[in-house]
């Protein structure tokens, strides 16, 4: 019997996603006894020829990790599309665009102005930018071209399944794997992890008081943290409630606040807009300056609540100037 | 404490005492008066009944002025404009607000402005020299530098009507105090009376003399049956027709007997122990005898 | 009785729109909410010596009698004391309404020839749009001449007097005018009147 | 006029039950004529809005978003109107971090008898949205539909 | 109704509604009906003149029968309306009522709306989001909730007091909770009642001794509610009882305390004469006051104030009544129905300084008036100026407080024919002579006008225009040492001076100062002015928003006896209608949380005002008690996970209606 096939690609990501694959530790053995690894640019030598070359739906499983942001970015996934029967999101850039996806608060432009111009580092007095072609004596030469905002991956090609985490965490991914060994994945369209928030796993659940109410929001810096009370009833900026779990609430585990990067639950439609709706709601402040002084916490609040989901959000992106 | 000041027309003329009376005694109180360069005419009520939009651009220029002259800016967020006359200080302050609520009238006066490159903020402070003697200067400060206090001296405070209406700024619109209290201050004694704020007349003495005149004459009757000396007015207008028409009056109504009327100015500048020629005092038709400070 | 006059008012005679353009002028007043209760013209020192009471006016008005209330002393006599409005339990600004009614007469030249009042509103308005201030003694001679002469004589030991005192002078307040300069209240005078055209 | 039709704002209101929804009625019956550019969805309380309802509307279409609710004090659960106050608090700096005018997402405390109120606001907040033009969100790629429907498709 | 029908695929109704011409004038109807028949699952669309009458009804019904619809959605006025009649004639055709939405073209659109088109486009959009809303609602049963058989009233003026007896007559268990130390009200203090003129006292005291013999009524006076909870049929109210250092069950209102007090005259202020009388520490409101008991003023009693008396009153008590020890204590009742009928407070007069109220001693408030010309009032009925003459000429003014935008828009109601009562009282009692100054003379009511002809012809002056002021500036001669009141007489069109002797100013009714905190208290609504707003100004007049609580007497607006009579009984029918049903069926609108999806964050626990939502400990999740969810919605728009969500609101059907009324060209 041949071992299914199976790729690996990243997109606009930090390289993190990749080093969870490798986080399996031994049981990655079992993984590559079990199936044949046919394109994974990060860890062997493979040419994207190599993918043209292949049938359409040869690839069995396809994990994509990374949002997409480049002309380059789109083509292969939608050329691993054409090629994989299963396309699994890997990672939270490539479920909702991930920290890459923030880039949307800017826009292309001034990305470009900025790295090309701005920085105190760069002396460009021709103000010379990264052309899309460029003609030398050899001939042409092409660079991929930046698009004008980050997309999530299933903003750009037709996703089966989402692995959330930044990176996943390994006992999601050996779950995933497992299950497609087995052939018990379920709907398509399903995310692969569970649909609970992250308190539910989290070792400091039975410490929160009755009534969940803060009366200041705070910053990790600002306080000697309780390394067993539960971080929201301490008034730290805890997102476990909003997040899905899975990650078996690694964060709050090393004494720090969870920060979403598992994603919303399915019956959340924007993660932010509902992490904001429940973090304000526990604040326990009536008048306007004590609401304002109590927030006081939360200076960034576009940044807190879309850290890993901006551009899976409802707002997608800042306005134009 | 500095402030700008605006006369208006009386006060160069008919009411040249009120300005002699007023500047004699903010010099004496340290109190800085800045005569606004360039003034031109509030608008009076007389421009309003003919063309109110211009009426209104009449007095926003002056404001505009103040806030120039007053360099108005950060640290110095608004400008005290001080007009004694009640005419102009209505006339202003209602420009005041038809400037803030008309978008139509505002829009346009601030257009006619811009063409002689002016323009009006919102940074005026409108106040009557009452309201700054009373609650800028505080009646303390005035009362330490009493020197002839108006012991036994019955007075009978006039308000008139523009300073406490339509606006009710500094003072109560039905019974107002603050001159009242202002005489208390001085050592004297303010008679209680009910035409505080009863019309005199105002440019109808002038025009249609016997309805003037008569409003005029119950005032003054008035207040003498109340037992007052003598009759304070904060307005040269008000000042004007119950003092200088007195004479006609007499004529008309026989029974009238002559009752000295100053300005509240007045009779303080004698409470501070000013000589009287200094505040006007020789320029009143119906003279001023009543020793002070004895 | 000299004369019986007939005194129906046929709806023809009224303006419909009178009432709205006073209102507009008076910038928003609602005449329309007047109850006819006459504090105003209780509260009115002038009242007993108006053709028509305050309140009969703002009646009129809002019915549309527009020869009436323009040709009115009412409104001449206002001296705009502003006991009416502070008094209007509708909170109406009668002041305002009156000056409205003193505008619109004399731009329909319907105010009462000669009367006093309304002389002197238009001989103050021309001497400050001239001179940016005015001068009392000027203001009263041109008074006396358009509306009558004789009473100056009357007036004249009043007027000595006060220039005796000092009360009274024969300069003239001005302030330059049309210099073109910052501030120049030509300028402005210049603008307006292009508003208005 | 230019014979482009003038931009109509679409604005999507949220108005609790028993002050704010009540007061709209009450408009209604004393025949109060304000901008039709409002629609009004009920909620029972002000409480119950959650901040995904004014992303939500605004990447529908809508201009602006009204949220009405009882004075505080004076909420028929008590304090619904101060949970979400805490939450409006928060969402407003959230919007202005995305370039969204603080006009277009405005709270107010209608009481059910203040119909006037509702056709004060109403006017006043159409003619704050009509002169700030349509909110041109950035445009969300579609979400590529699930490969199960596009398996179902083949 | 059939499993299967509910289940299958939705096939939606749409029925747009005329309203007569209400909503057809504005709304183009036919192009609403085609734009309805292109939305999602509609099967079909109707219109129809009146929606809500029987045939109307019908209309739907058999739709359901026939087509197999199973969702509704009707396109009317607004669901506070007719919400309820809609759901019920869903029900009777055999499909759950919560499978019905109402879209509200009528109050939300035809009626507020200037241009057709327009109208006709924001119709559709708001029949686009019923119609997406409607194919996600779910089937829901209403709750049952008994409630509790007992009643409160507050305030024992005449409304309450008929409320409570009308109440213990049928049998039910009343408690009166009145702030003061006896019950009677304003109309204890009046003396004749307009326009029969018949004693006040005479036909309220036996109201008063029925009040304190009841068997079924307990009567709290010197009381206050001070906190109300629970809901419809079960409230749990907290009523302070403030110590009146005399015990009420002891004192028999002998009054031997009262002349043994060390003061030898009366002192202090005795606000049931208005001031115009002096009482001691300790007395008794006035002679017919219920319960006829005495109590003390901590105010001005030297024994409370500082322990130094000789507490003469105490030894005078034979029956050991009194009792400088005794605080306010807490009574707590529990009721199914409580009845609001707190009344209405006097126009402050000195808030119109130039009338001279306070300044001039001969100017009197309408309600001084009504003490003097009372037989047990301080001066025995005589109508008497302050230096104890008679006055020959009175001047009435009239809207003392009312029709003023800067005081009270409101018309009084009462001021009118309550001053032509004391026009008349005054005129038979002094033969003074009488000046009425009115605005308007507003005189409808059974006899009313009838009674201003009497007065006309006795006759009393009237002066139609409102008095400008009331001045002790004089003129003439005849007006020295008088008070001249300046009017202008409209219908002659002068400006006239009246001089008087004494002015009576007709003030005008306002609500209660506390209003604001009363009406928080038992959360019900009042209007801008401070009247306890009633559900509906035409159909639930007695009724509130909140289930339970009514409404009766000028606390909800101005009104006379005969009025407020009637509406306390009104309020009593709702009330009995409640209680005597038993039960009441509570909105199924309630808050659930799915437990797998709860993570036992805790967030909701604390959004919730009525403690439903309690953490089970051993599940690890939160847990909603639907019979204590009032359905706010609150904890389900706080909850992070969307594990919460709302009956009838659930986020997928807001979502819906939102993208629903944007969803327009």
């Amino acid at each position: 019997m041949t071992k299914p096939k199976v790729g690996f690609y990243w997109c606009a990501s930090c390289g993190g996603c990749e080093e969870a694959v490798v986080d399996l530790h031994e049981a990655i053995l079992d993984v590559v006894a079990a199936v044949d690894i046919v394109f994974w640019p990060c860890a062997m030598d493979f040419k994207r020829t190599d993918v043209e070359a292949m049938a359409d739906g040869e690839l069995a499983v396809c994990f994509i990790n990374g949002a997409v942001r480049t002309s380059e970015q789109f083509e292969m996934v939608e050329l691993l599309r054409r090629k994989a029967g299963v396309v699994i999101a890997f990672g939270a850039c490539a479920q909702s665009g991930g920290i890459p996806g923030l880039a949307n608060f800017t826009s292309k432009a001034a990305i470009l102005a900025n790295v090309y111009e701005d920085t105190r580092t760069t002396v460009n007095p021709h103000k010379t930018y990264p052309q899309a072609t460029v003609q030398v004596p050899e001939g042409t030469l092409t660079l991929p071209v930046l698009d004008e905002t980050v997309r999530a991956l299933g903003q750009a090609i037709p996703v089966d399944y989402y692995l959330p985490g930044c990176p996943p965490p390994a006992k999601l991914i050996a779950d995933a794997v497992g299950a497609i060994l087995a052939g018990t994945l379920p709907a398509p369209g399903s995310v692969l992890a569970p649909n609970v928030g992250v308190c539910h796993e989290c070792t400091r659940k039975e410490t929160k008081p009755e009534k969940m109410l803060v009366t200041q929001f705070k910053r990790p810096h600002q306080v000697l943290i309780d390394p067993a009370q539960c971080l929201l009833a301490q008034g730290l900026v805890c997102l476990g409630p909003d997040t899905r779990s899975g990650c078996g609430a690694a964060c709050p585990a090393g004494n720090m606040p969870c920060t979403g990067c598992l994603g919303a639950l399915d019956q959340v439609r924007d993660f932010g807009a509902k992490a904001l709706s429940g973090l304000a709601s526990v604040l326990d402040a009536g008048e306007d300056a004590a609401i304002d002084a109590g927030l006081a916490g939360v200076p960034d609040p576009a940044g807190t609540f879309y850290r890993y989901s901006l551009p899976a959000s409802e707002l997608f992106a800042k306005l134009p100037e | 404490m500095n402030h700008l000041y605006y006369p208006g027309c009386s006060l160069k003329s008919t009411g040249r005492a009120y300005e002699e009376s007023l500047l004699a005694v903010c010099a004496t109180l340290g109190v800085g008066l800045t005569e606004l360069q360039d003034w031109n005419c509030c608008g009076a009520t007389s421009y309003m009944a003919i063309d109110e939009v211009k009426a209104f651009a009449l007095a926003a220029r002056n404001l505009a002025l103040a806030e120039e002259q007053g360099k108005v800016g950060p640290g110095t967020p608004t400008v005290d404009l001080v007009a004694p006359c009640a005419a102009c200080y209505l006339v202003l302050a209602k420009a005041q607000h038809c400037l803030e609520e008309n978008k139509e009238v505002g829009g346009k006066i601030t257009a006619a402005l811009a063409a002689a490159q002016l323009q009006y903020t919102g940074r005026v402070v409108m106040r009557h020299p009452l309201d700054l003697f009373t609650n800028a200067l505080g009646l303390d400060a005035i009362k330490a530098q009493v020197t002839k206090p108006l012991t036994g001296l019955k007075v009978a405070c006039y308000y008139g009507c523009q300073i406490v209406r339509p606006y009710a700024t500094f003072d109560d619109q039905y019974h107002p105090m603050t001159m009242d209290h202002l005489v208390t201050a001085l050592g004297g004694t303010p008679v209680d009376w009910p035409l505080k704020t009863r019309c005199c007349g105002g440019s109808l003495t002038g025009t249609v003399q016997e309805v003037g005149l008569r409003m005029s004459y119950h005032l003054l009757k008035e207040a003498r049956k109340r037992g007052a000396d003598v009759l304070l007015t904060a307005c040269p207008l008000c000042q004007f027709n119950l003092e200088c028409y007195q004479d006609p009056m007499k004529a008309l109504f026989p029974d009238h007997e002559p009752l000295p009327v100053l300005y509240f100015t007045q009779l303080m500048g004698l409470a501070l122990g000013l000589e009287r020629a200094r505040l006007g005092l020789q320029r009143l038709f119906v003279p001023f005898r009543q020793p002070v400070g004895v | 009785m000299d004369e019986i006059t007939r005194t129906v008012k046929y709806e023809a005679d009224t303006d419909p729109h009178f009432a709205e353009e006073i209102a507009g002028i008076a910038r928003g007043e609602t005449l329309r909410a007047c109850i006819q209760c006459g504090n105003c013209s209780g509260a009115c020192p002038v009242s007993p010596y108006m053709d028509y009471t305050p309140r009969r006016i703002i009646a009129m008005t809002r019915a549309g009698f527009k020869r009436e209330a323009l040709s009115s002393t009412t409104i001449w006599l206002c001296a705009s004391c502003y006991n009416c409005t502070v008094e209007c339990p509708k909170q109406i600004r009668i002041t305002d309404v009156m000056y409205a009614l003193k505008q619109k007469a004399i731009k329909e030249r319907l105010y009462p020839k000669r009367f006093p009042v309304a002389v002197l509103a238009r001989e103050f308005s021309a001497a400050v749009r001239q001179f940016g201030r005015n001068s009392e003694l000027w203001l009263i001679i041109y008074l006396y001449l358009k509306t009558n002469p004789f009473a100056m004589l009357k007036q004249s030991i009043l007027g000595l007097r006060l220039f005796l005192q000092g009360r009274m002078g024969l300069k003239r307040e001005r302030i330059p005018m049309g210099t073109g300069k910052k501030g120049d209240l030509q300028t402005i005078w210049n603008a307006l009147d292009r508003a208005d055209r | 006029m230019s014979d482009t039709p003038a931009f109509e704002p679409r604005i999507v209101a949220f108005f609790c039950n028993w002050c704010t929804y009540t007061a709209a009625d009450l408009a209604g019956t004393a025949r109060l004529t304000y901008a039709p550019n409002v629609r009004v969805v009920r909620i029972m309380c002000s409480g119950r809005l959650d901040p995904q309802f004014v992303v939500t509307a605004l990447r529908q279409g809508a201009d602006g978003v009204l949220i009405g609710g009882c004075h505080p004090g004076d909420c028929h659960y008590q304090e619904g109107n101060y949970k979400m106050l805490r939450r409006f608090h928060l969402l407003k700096r959230m919007l202005k971090q995305f370039g969204i005018d603080d006009q277009r997402v405005r709270l107010e405390w209608i009481s059910a008898s203040e119909g006037d109120k509702v056709q004060r606001v109403i006017n006043e907040m159409v003619a704050q949205v009509r002169d700030l033009g349509p909110l041109a969100l950035v445009g969300k790629p579609t979400p590529h539909p699930d490969a199960s429907e596009k398996h179902a498709a083949a | 109704m059939s499993e299967t029908m509910q289940s299958a695929e939705p096939r939606v109704g749409v029925y747009v509604c005329h309203c007569g011409i209400n909503i057809a004038a504005k709304v183009d109807i036919a192009a609403v009906v085609e734009f309805a028949k292109t939305l999602p699952y509609v099967i079909v669309v109707r219109d129809y003149k009146f929606m809500c009458s029987d045939p109307g009804q019908e209309l739907l019904q058999q739709d359901i029968k026939e087509l197999g619809l199973n969702r509704i959605v009707v396109a009317s006025c607004s669901p506070l309306m007719h919400e309820a009649t809609f759901r019920h004639a869903t029900e009777a055709a055999g499909l759950n009522q919560f499978y019905f939405q109402m879209a509200n073209i009528r109050e939300h659109v035809s009626w507020v709306t200037a241009d057709k088109a327009l109208a006709t486009r924001k119709s559709q959009a708001l029949v686009s989001a019923a119609v997406r809303r409607v194919v996600l609602n779910e089937p829901l049963e209403h709750q049952k909730v008994p409630v509790k058989p007992n009643v409160l009233v507050v305030g024992g003026g005449i409304a309450g007091i008929h409320a409570a007896l009308t109440l213990a007559n049928a049998g039910k268990q009343v408690t009166l909770v009145e702030r003061e130390p006896t019950i009677g009200g304003h109309m204890a203090k009046f003396d004749k009642t307009f326009p029969t003129l018949d004693c006040a006292a005479c036909i309220l005291t036996p109201k008063m001794s029925m009040v304190r013999s009841h068997p079924n009524i307990t009567m709290l006076t010197y009381a206050e509610v001070v906190g109300v909870e629970g809901y419809v049929g079960n409230f749990t109210v907290k009523v302070k009882k403030k110590a009146r250092y005399v015990h009420e069950e002891l004192c028999v209102g002998c009054n031997e305390c009262v002349e043994a007090c060390v003061y030898k005259e009366g002192r202090f202020t005795d606000t049931f004469n208005e001031g115009l009388s002096k009482r001691k520490p300790v007395y008794m409101p006035f002679p017919q006051a219920t319960p006829s008991v005495v109590l003390i003023d901590p105010e001005s009693c030297i024994e409370l104030k500082t322990g130094k008396c000789k507490k003469q009153c105490a030894t005078a008590c034979t029956r050991n009544a009194i009792d400088f020890t005794m605080t306010d204590e807490i009574v707590a009742l529990e009721v199914g129905a409580i009845i609001i009928a707190t009344g209405f407070q006097t126009f402050d007069a000195t808030r119109i300084p130039q009338y001279g109220y306070g300044k001039f001693p001969n100017v009197y408030t309408s309600l001084e008036v009504e003490r003097l010309v009372n037989a047990s009032g301080p001066t025995g009925g005589e109508v008497q100026l302050r230096d104890g003459s008679t006055p020959k000429r009175v001047g009435i003014i009239h809207c003392v407080g009312s029709r003023d935008e800067k005081t009270n828009r409101h018309c009084s109601r009462v001021c009118c024919m309550y001053s032509l009562k004391l026009a008349h009282l005054i005129h038979e009692r002094t033969d003074a002579e009488v000046y009425n100054l009115y605005i308007d003379m507003r005189t409808p009511g059974k006899g009313y006008e009838e009674f201003y002809d009497k007065l006309l012809k006795e006759g009393v002056n009237f002066i139609r225009g409102r008095a400008a002021e009331v001045t002790d500036w004089t003129v003439t001669p005849e007006e020295e040492g008088k008070l001249v009141i300046r009017a202008e007489d409209t219908l002659i069109g002068v400006v006239r001076r009246i001089p008087v002797d004494m002015v009576v100013l007709s003030v005008g009714l306002e609500a209660h100062a506390d209003a604001d905190e009363v009406r928080r208290l038992f959360n019900i609504s009042c209007s801008k002015e401070g009247w306890f707003l009633e559900r509906h100004p035409k159909l639930a007049p007695v009724s509130t928003f909140t289930d339970g609580i009514f409404i009766a007497g000028a606390c909800q607006g101005p009104k006379d006896i005969p009025d407020t009579v009637a509406q306390a009984g009104a309020a009593v029918a709702e009330a009995l209608a409640l209680v005597d049903r038993g039960f009441v069926e509570l909105e199924p609108n309630t808050a659930f949380i799915t437990k797998e999806l709860c993570s036992g964050c805790h967030t909701c626990i604390a959004m919730c005002p009525f403690s439903a939502i309690r953490y089970n400990k051993e599940a690890g999740v939160a847990e909603i008690n639907p019979a204590l969810c009032k359905g706010c919605g609150t904890c389900v728009a706080a909850c992070p996970s969307g594990a919460a969500q709302q009956h009838l609101f659930t986020d997928e059907q807001i979502f819906q209606e939102i993208e629903g009324v944007l969803n327009y060209v």
